[in-house]
């Protein structure tokens, strides 16, 4: 919301959609310098650095990836980077490049998921990638693959896309899924 | 935007984004659901523009705020169908653990200022402030269900979810018993479906992540667990994740908190 | 691979018939009946009594018994809009394709009261499976002595079937009595349970087949009151509703004790689900 | 060594003619399943040689508890019912019964608009290699269910009537095993196509099998392979492995009428105690290969053009089982196990005319609460078996 | 066709089966026939009990009266049916309003005169509240199914 006038004026922007973490920002201009500069962060506290005392070791990747849904591995990660640090190991190799590639997976569809729906439409002047794919389908199309790829990526190595398990059996034990050929999981719905 | 679809908006309370990202997640379907719906507000999706009333409304996380409090009640007046959607607007979060502690001793652990924190003493469902008229499980939520809501919702039929146990999706899946056949804890004989038994399927005991099932015996489970070799601490905090606040895992992870049940 | 389906071929009787809607009226406030008639291949000939299965397209399926079989391959079946798939299907507008799987179950058995009385007890939609039973009576009505319709409904308003019950009560060979369980006063006929009138007409207890329908709890108690009266209660014929969701016996949904009520009911005699019925589920 | 026609007298076949069984299965395109290790089970699975039959693995079975374990020989038959039973590939848990399209929305006709209709018709050609005594007799039970009656189910069907059944007479019953008290087991009475008998010899040496053909198809898959006419000796020896099973069962259905004693036993206080245990699963169902519950889920596509119907497999320890006007008529796990266990041994004669039990013994191993269905009975049947049980 | 009397019509009457005859007359005595128009009051909500009705011909409605939406029927009674037992509890008043549906005959029976020969008689007395009870009860489980809406759908 703006409210121009030659060399003053005020920007509120009451939620900053572009970044994560919910706030509310302010700024007044006047005779063309910045006057005030307020940043309201209203999301609410959840503690979880509180409610992790007492956990057992094993637990804080699963719980810190529900900090953020949207970069949940990150989270996971540096958990794991933790208590690994605590215990004095260094994971290299295979694990260490699963690990890697989950984080890939993440960026993958993170970084899609801001260029094509977020700031692409800002950039372009519509609404939402929404409305830019009725002028564009293509580019939204092309977006949304790239950020489906991401996540395929996180959901082959850590079993589902938000809030992973690190599962990565399947990939170590190919045999396992040839296992289940005579025994189809539910295949998606239709129109899917 | 055509106004004769029926309006879809997305609530955030307290909540991590997962459950509303699973929406932007279903690449195959979003702009398919984008053609049959109108995105009203969406605040991830860059729709910040709150406009009248809502044929359905999607509300993720729970209420921590009395602000938040006042919030769900104007969502709930705006809208003709409330769906919750996961484990924080279902069963308070992982953010409800604050309800089995002191939230001041939490606030002065994490803050350094805490006198700048706004927050209530519980973290609490839509449910237990609003009517809703369906709950979406899961931490997050599956993109199947979710779609699948979405559909049924436009087709005027009910969703598809099964309020069955991880245990059906386990056999259903051809997955290997964790527990029997390895000894591994499992969660999944009490916890709701719709995960497809993700967990058991990559030879881990499933946490719990869709809360308790229709028809749960938590306590027989505990006693299971224990004869497994789980101490009650071990016990007390596998029941306290995500759903923490459900009433069949809350009344049981109390239960073995004062020590009851005891063989 | 698939395959377009003949609804009689290899998937019967999974797959639906497709009917299309002729007719639909307004019985009450939330009930309507609709006739529907075959597009492709028709169900086979369905028997009073018996039940399809309705699709409302990409709704769902309920089980629903047939209230009006008018011979000419149409079918017509009373639907209270209660669920999604009611609610679709009490919605049809004439023109619209549903889908018919059937007919189920066993049907009534008028036959059974031949030479004898027939006494015929409806509760609230109950009398929708049953007016193809008052109408077998009725056109073979010599094969029977005395024929008694007992019907009890929540409020004058909750009456169906208007058309039928002027016709019914037309007739000097059909004993009608209709009761509500509240009025004002402008409803000139009987208030109470429709239990009260079971007392009013003359009963030959060795001689009478009674056919009951109603919600259970309403069934009970007619039984009960029938029994009183000196029935026998392999004569008192009830039909029952379960969760049936195939039809055909496989589901195992619609079990109560040894019975799959899909197949080998609805309809039983009482003296064989009377037991069943009492057993306490909780 | 010839075999003529399906009476023709039993052969010996040893691993090079069970490897040329299963290939010529193969050749002929078969999906030949059998045991297989995975997950730490023995679960079915496509195989594609005998090299992918578990050998020398066995099990260990007990309430709620399921080990591998090795065994001394090489026996690749050696261990009782796997994880889940042949149902899976029969009565699949999830099946598209049929798709229905109409019109795209926009359409003048889209709300009154017909609708086509249209089933897959793809069938499967299973083998299915090792079947046991118990799970033959649940196949048969089920082709009861599904088939015996008025209406038949199309998919199960045709699903059975190409299925090849090459069952194995038991050798290794578990702790959790009670065939026999069932007249289940451990020896194949009918309903297979060949039935082997394993005999294992010690110390690693390869066992052998005593084939014997129970029908024509099955005849002609012995006649097609290497083999050995059975001497007595053979036969006495492949006896002699069946009547060991039989003297090893690890568990015993109390020896009463089961019909009776639960039609009558309806408010026996032993249901309220099971209750307590029950953790209403559903696994017991699931994993029992006779249970047949199913429940249809109709689907739709966003735009509403395509329909779907899908079947799964349900169980009677769902709250929605007995779903009926805004309530379920079994909401409580007492009702719901009390369902189950008088259904399974009692009123399914009423329904099929045989009990519904066959003594697998699934349902004891795979509760995860270790229910074990012969205890509970012998519980409720109490005073009945003062004689029988110390 | 001969006239038949009080006791005749009494005997005749379900509610009095199997009477001890003697009884039958002595109630007899109490009781005089009545007849109603078709929509006219019998008896008021609040008014003495005098009398009860032996139902001969006609319906009759209880009704009980609401302001807002003026009367409401909570039962109809039939030929066979015995209309009122207030008159015999205190504080013998009319619970309800009760119209004739249909031109009814009925035997009003006195209850002041019969209340003096039940306790004259306890013998009598107990028969008599035997069937009123009888009635109630019958009465009572009736209203409870009302009560219950079989018919309506569970919210």
């Amino acid at each position: 919301m703006t409210h121009r006038s030659p060399a003053s004026r005020t920007l509120e922007v009451k939620a900053l959609a572009r970044v994560e973490g919910e706030g509310a920002m302010f700024v007044e201009i006047r005779d063309g310098a910045v006057h005030d500069v307020q940043l309201r962060i209203y999301e609410p506290p959840r503690f979880f650095e509180a409610f992790l005392r007492g956990r057992s070791y094993t637990e804080p990747p699963d719980i810190t990836a529900r900090i953020c849904g949207i970069c949940p591995v990150a989270y996971q990660m540096s958990a794991v980077q933790a208590i690994e640090a605590a215990c004095g190991i260094t994971v290299d190799g295979a694990l260490r490049d699963l690990r890697l590639l989950l984080y890939f997976g993440e960026w993958i569809e993170s970084h899609a998921l801001h260029v094509y729906m977020l700031h692409a439409p800002d950039f372009l002047g519509y609404e939402s990638a929404i409305a830019l794919a009725a002028d564009h389908r293509p580019i939204v199309e092309r977006g949304l693959a790239l950020k489906k790829t991401g996540n395929d990526l996180v959901d082959v190595i850590g079993g589902r896309a938000v809030h992973p398990r690190q599962c990565a059996r399947r990939w170590l034990l190919p045999g396992a899924d040839q296992a289940r050929a005579a025994a189809p999981v539910r295949e998606p719905p239709a129109g899917a | 935007m055509s106004t004769d679809k029926p309006s879809v908006a997305v609530w955030k309370f307290a909540s991590c984004d997962g459950c509303q990202l699973t929406l932007l997640d279903c690449e195959d379907e979003l702009l398919e659901v984008a053609g049959e719906v109108a995105l009203a507000y969406f605040l991830e999706a860059g729709l910040t523009s709150v406009r009248g009333s809502y044929a359905l409304s999607l509300v993720e996380g729970s209420i921590t705020t009395a602000d938040d409090a006042r919030r769900i009640q104007e969502v709930r007046q705006a809208s003709r169908t409330l769906v919750t959607i996961g484990a924080c607007a279902t069963a308070g979060g992982i953010q409800a653990l604050r309800n089995f502690s002191e939230v001041d001793e939490f606030r002065s652990i994490v803050y350094a200022h805490p006198e700048f924190v706004e927050t209530l003493g519980t973290s609490t469902p839509i449910s237990a402030h609003v009517r809703v008229d369906l709950e979406l499980r899961g931490c997050p939520i599956s993109k199947a269900q979710l779609v699948e809501t979405i559909s049924a919702f436009l087709h005027g039929r009910r969703p598809n979810i099964s309020g069955r146990s991880v245990c059906s999706e386990c056999k259903e899946r051809g997955n290997v018993c964790v527990t029997v056949a390895g000894g591994t804890p499992c969660l999944g004989p009490i916890t709701h479906a719709g995960c497809e038994a993700l967990c058991p399927a990559y030879h881990r005991g499933c946490y719990g992540c869709y809360g308790p099932a229709d028809t749960t015996n938590a306590p027989s489970l505990v006693v299971r667990l224990r004869e497994g070799g789980m101490a009650d601490d071990d016990i007390v905090r596998v029941l306290r994740t995500f759903n923490a606040y459900a009433d069949d895992f809350r009344d049981a992870s109390e239960a073995v908190a004062a020590g009851k049940g005891a063989e | 691979m698939t395959a377009t389906a003949t609804a009689t071929g290899p998937m019967a009787p999974m797959v639906p018939h497709r009917y299309r809607v002729v007719s639909r009226h307004t019985e009450t406030s939330d009930t309507v009946t609709i006739h529907v008639e075959p597009l492709g291949d028709p169900i086979d000939a369905p028997r009073p009594g018996q039940f399809a299965m309705l699709w409302a397209f990409g709704i769902g399926e309920v089980p629903i018994s047939f209230s009006g079989l008018p011979g000419d391959g149409r079918l017509g079946h009373t639907i209270r809009a209660v669920g999604t798939a009611t609610s679709a299907l009490a919605a049809s507008e004439p023109g619209t394709v549903i889908g018919v799987r059937g007919p189920f179950g066993n049907g009534w058995d008028v036959g059974d009261a031949d030479g004898g009385d027939v006494m015929i007890v409806a509760g609230g939609l109950g009398l929708a499976p049953l007016r193809p039973a008052v109408d077998a009576v009725l056109a073979e009505r010599d094969r029977y002595r005395r024929a008694v319709l007992l019907i009890g409904t929540r409020s004058p308003d909750d009456l169906m079937f208007h058309d039928d019950l002027a016709r019914w009560r037309g007739r000097l060979d059909l004993d009608v009595q209709v009761t509500v369980d509240a009025a004002d006063t402008g409803w000139h006929g009987d208030v109470g349970v429709v239990t009260t009138l079971i007392g009013r007409v003359p009963v030959e207890p060795g001689n009478t087949l009674a056919l009951v329908c109603g919600p259970e709890v309403m069934m009970r108690f007619t039984t009960r009151s029938l029994i009183d009266r000196g029935l026998d209660a392999e004569r008192i014929r009830v039909s029952l509703e379960r969760n049936m969701q195939c039809g055909v016996g496989h589901c195992g949904h619609c079990q109560l004790g040894p019975e799959l009520v899909c197949l080998d009911g609805p309809v039983f005699a009482w003296s064989r689900v009377a037991a069943q019925s009492a057993v306490r589920e909780r | 060594m010839k075999v003529d026609g399906a009476a023709s007298g039993p052969v010996v076949l040893d691993t090079a003619g069970l490897a040329a069984a299963v290939e010529t299965l193969i050749g002929d395109g078969w999906s030949v399943i059998a045991p297989t290790v995975r997950d730490g089970a023995m679960v079915h699975d496509v195989i594609e040689s005998v090299a992918d039959l578990p050998t020398g693995w066995g099990d260990k079975q007990e309430p709620g508890r399921y080990r591998l374990r090795r065994r001394d020989d090489s026996a690749r038959f050696g261990y009782a019912a796997p994880a889940q039973s042949w149902k899976r590939l029969l009565f699949p848990p999830r099946t598209t019964l049929w798709r229905a399209h109409r019109p795209p929305p926009g359409s003048a006709d889209r709300d009154a608009g017909d609708f086509v209709v249209q089933v897959a018709t793809a069938t499967p050609r299973y083998a299915f290699l090792g079947a046991r005594a118990c799970e033959v007799r649940a196949i048969e039970i089920q082709d009861r269910v599904f088939l015996g009656g008025a209406h038949t189910d199309p998919g199960y069907r045709a699903a059975r009537e190409s299925a090849l059944v090459i069952a194995v007479n038991c050798s290794s019953p578990a702790d959790t095993c009670f065939c026999s008290s069932m007249d289940a087991g451990p020896r194949v009475a009918s309903g297979a196509d060949v039935v082997l008998t394993e005999v294992a010899e010690p110390q690693h040496r390869e066992p052998w099998y005593l084939a014997e053909a129970f029908s024509d198809r099955g005849a002609a898959l012995l006649r097609r392979v290497p083999s050995a006419a059975a001497t007595p000796e053979a036969i006495d020896a492949a006896d002699a492995v069946v009547a060991n099973a039989a003297a090893h069962m690890g568990r015993e259905m109390p020896d009463v009428d089961l019909h009776e004693l639960l039609s009558e036993s309806l408010e026996h206080p032993r249901w309220d105690d099971v209750a307590e245990r029950c953790l209403a699963c559903t696994s017991c169902t699931l994993v029992c290969p006779t249970c047949f519950c199913s429940s249809v889920e109709d689907v739709t596509d966003l735009t509403g053009t395509e329909a779907r119907r899908d079947r799964r497999w349900a169980s009677c320890f769902e709250l929605d089982h007995s779903y009926l006007h805004g309530g379920s008529i079994r909401s409580g796990i007492r009702s719901m196990y009390r369902q189950w266990l008088t259904h399974k041994l009692g009123t399914w004669f009423d329904q099929f005319g045989t009990s519904g039990c066959v003594g697998c013994g699934r349902c004891v191993t795979w509760c995860p609460a270790g229910i074990d269905i012969t205890e509970e009975i012998r519980a409720i049947a109490g005073p009945h078996l003062q004689e029988v049980t110390p | 066709m001969t006239k038949r009397t009080i006791r005749d019509l009494l005997g005749d009457h379900p509610f009095f089966a199997d009477l001890d005859p003697e009884y039958l007359d002595l109630i007899a005595g109490c009781g005089q026939n009545v007849v109603f128009a078709a929509d006219t009051p019998i008896a008021r909500e609040g008014e003495p009990a005098d009398f009860f009705y032996v139902l001969r011909e006609g319906r009759v409605a209880l009704d009980v009266h609401e302001p807002a939406r003026g009367p409401i029927v909570v039962a109809t009674l039939s030929p066979g049916d015995v209309l009122g037992w207030s008159w015999l509890f205190a504080p013998y008043r009319w619970r309800f309003d009760v119209r004739a549906l249909e031109p009814v005959r009925a035997v009003a029976l006195d209850g002041v005169c019969l209340r003096g020969k039940c306790d004259a008689d306890p013998r009598l007395g107990y028969d008599l509240v035997h069937r009123f009870a009888g009635i109630m009860v019958a009465r009572l489980e009736s209203t409870r199914l009302q009560l219950l809406n079989v018919y309506g759908w569970p919210a």
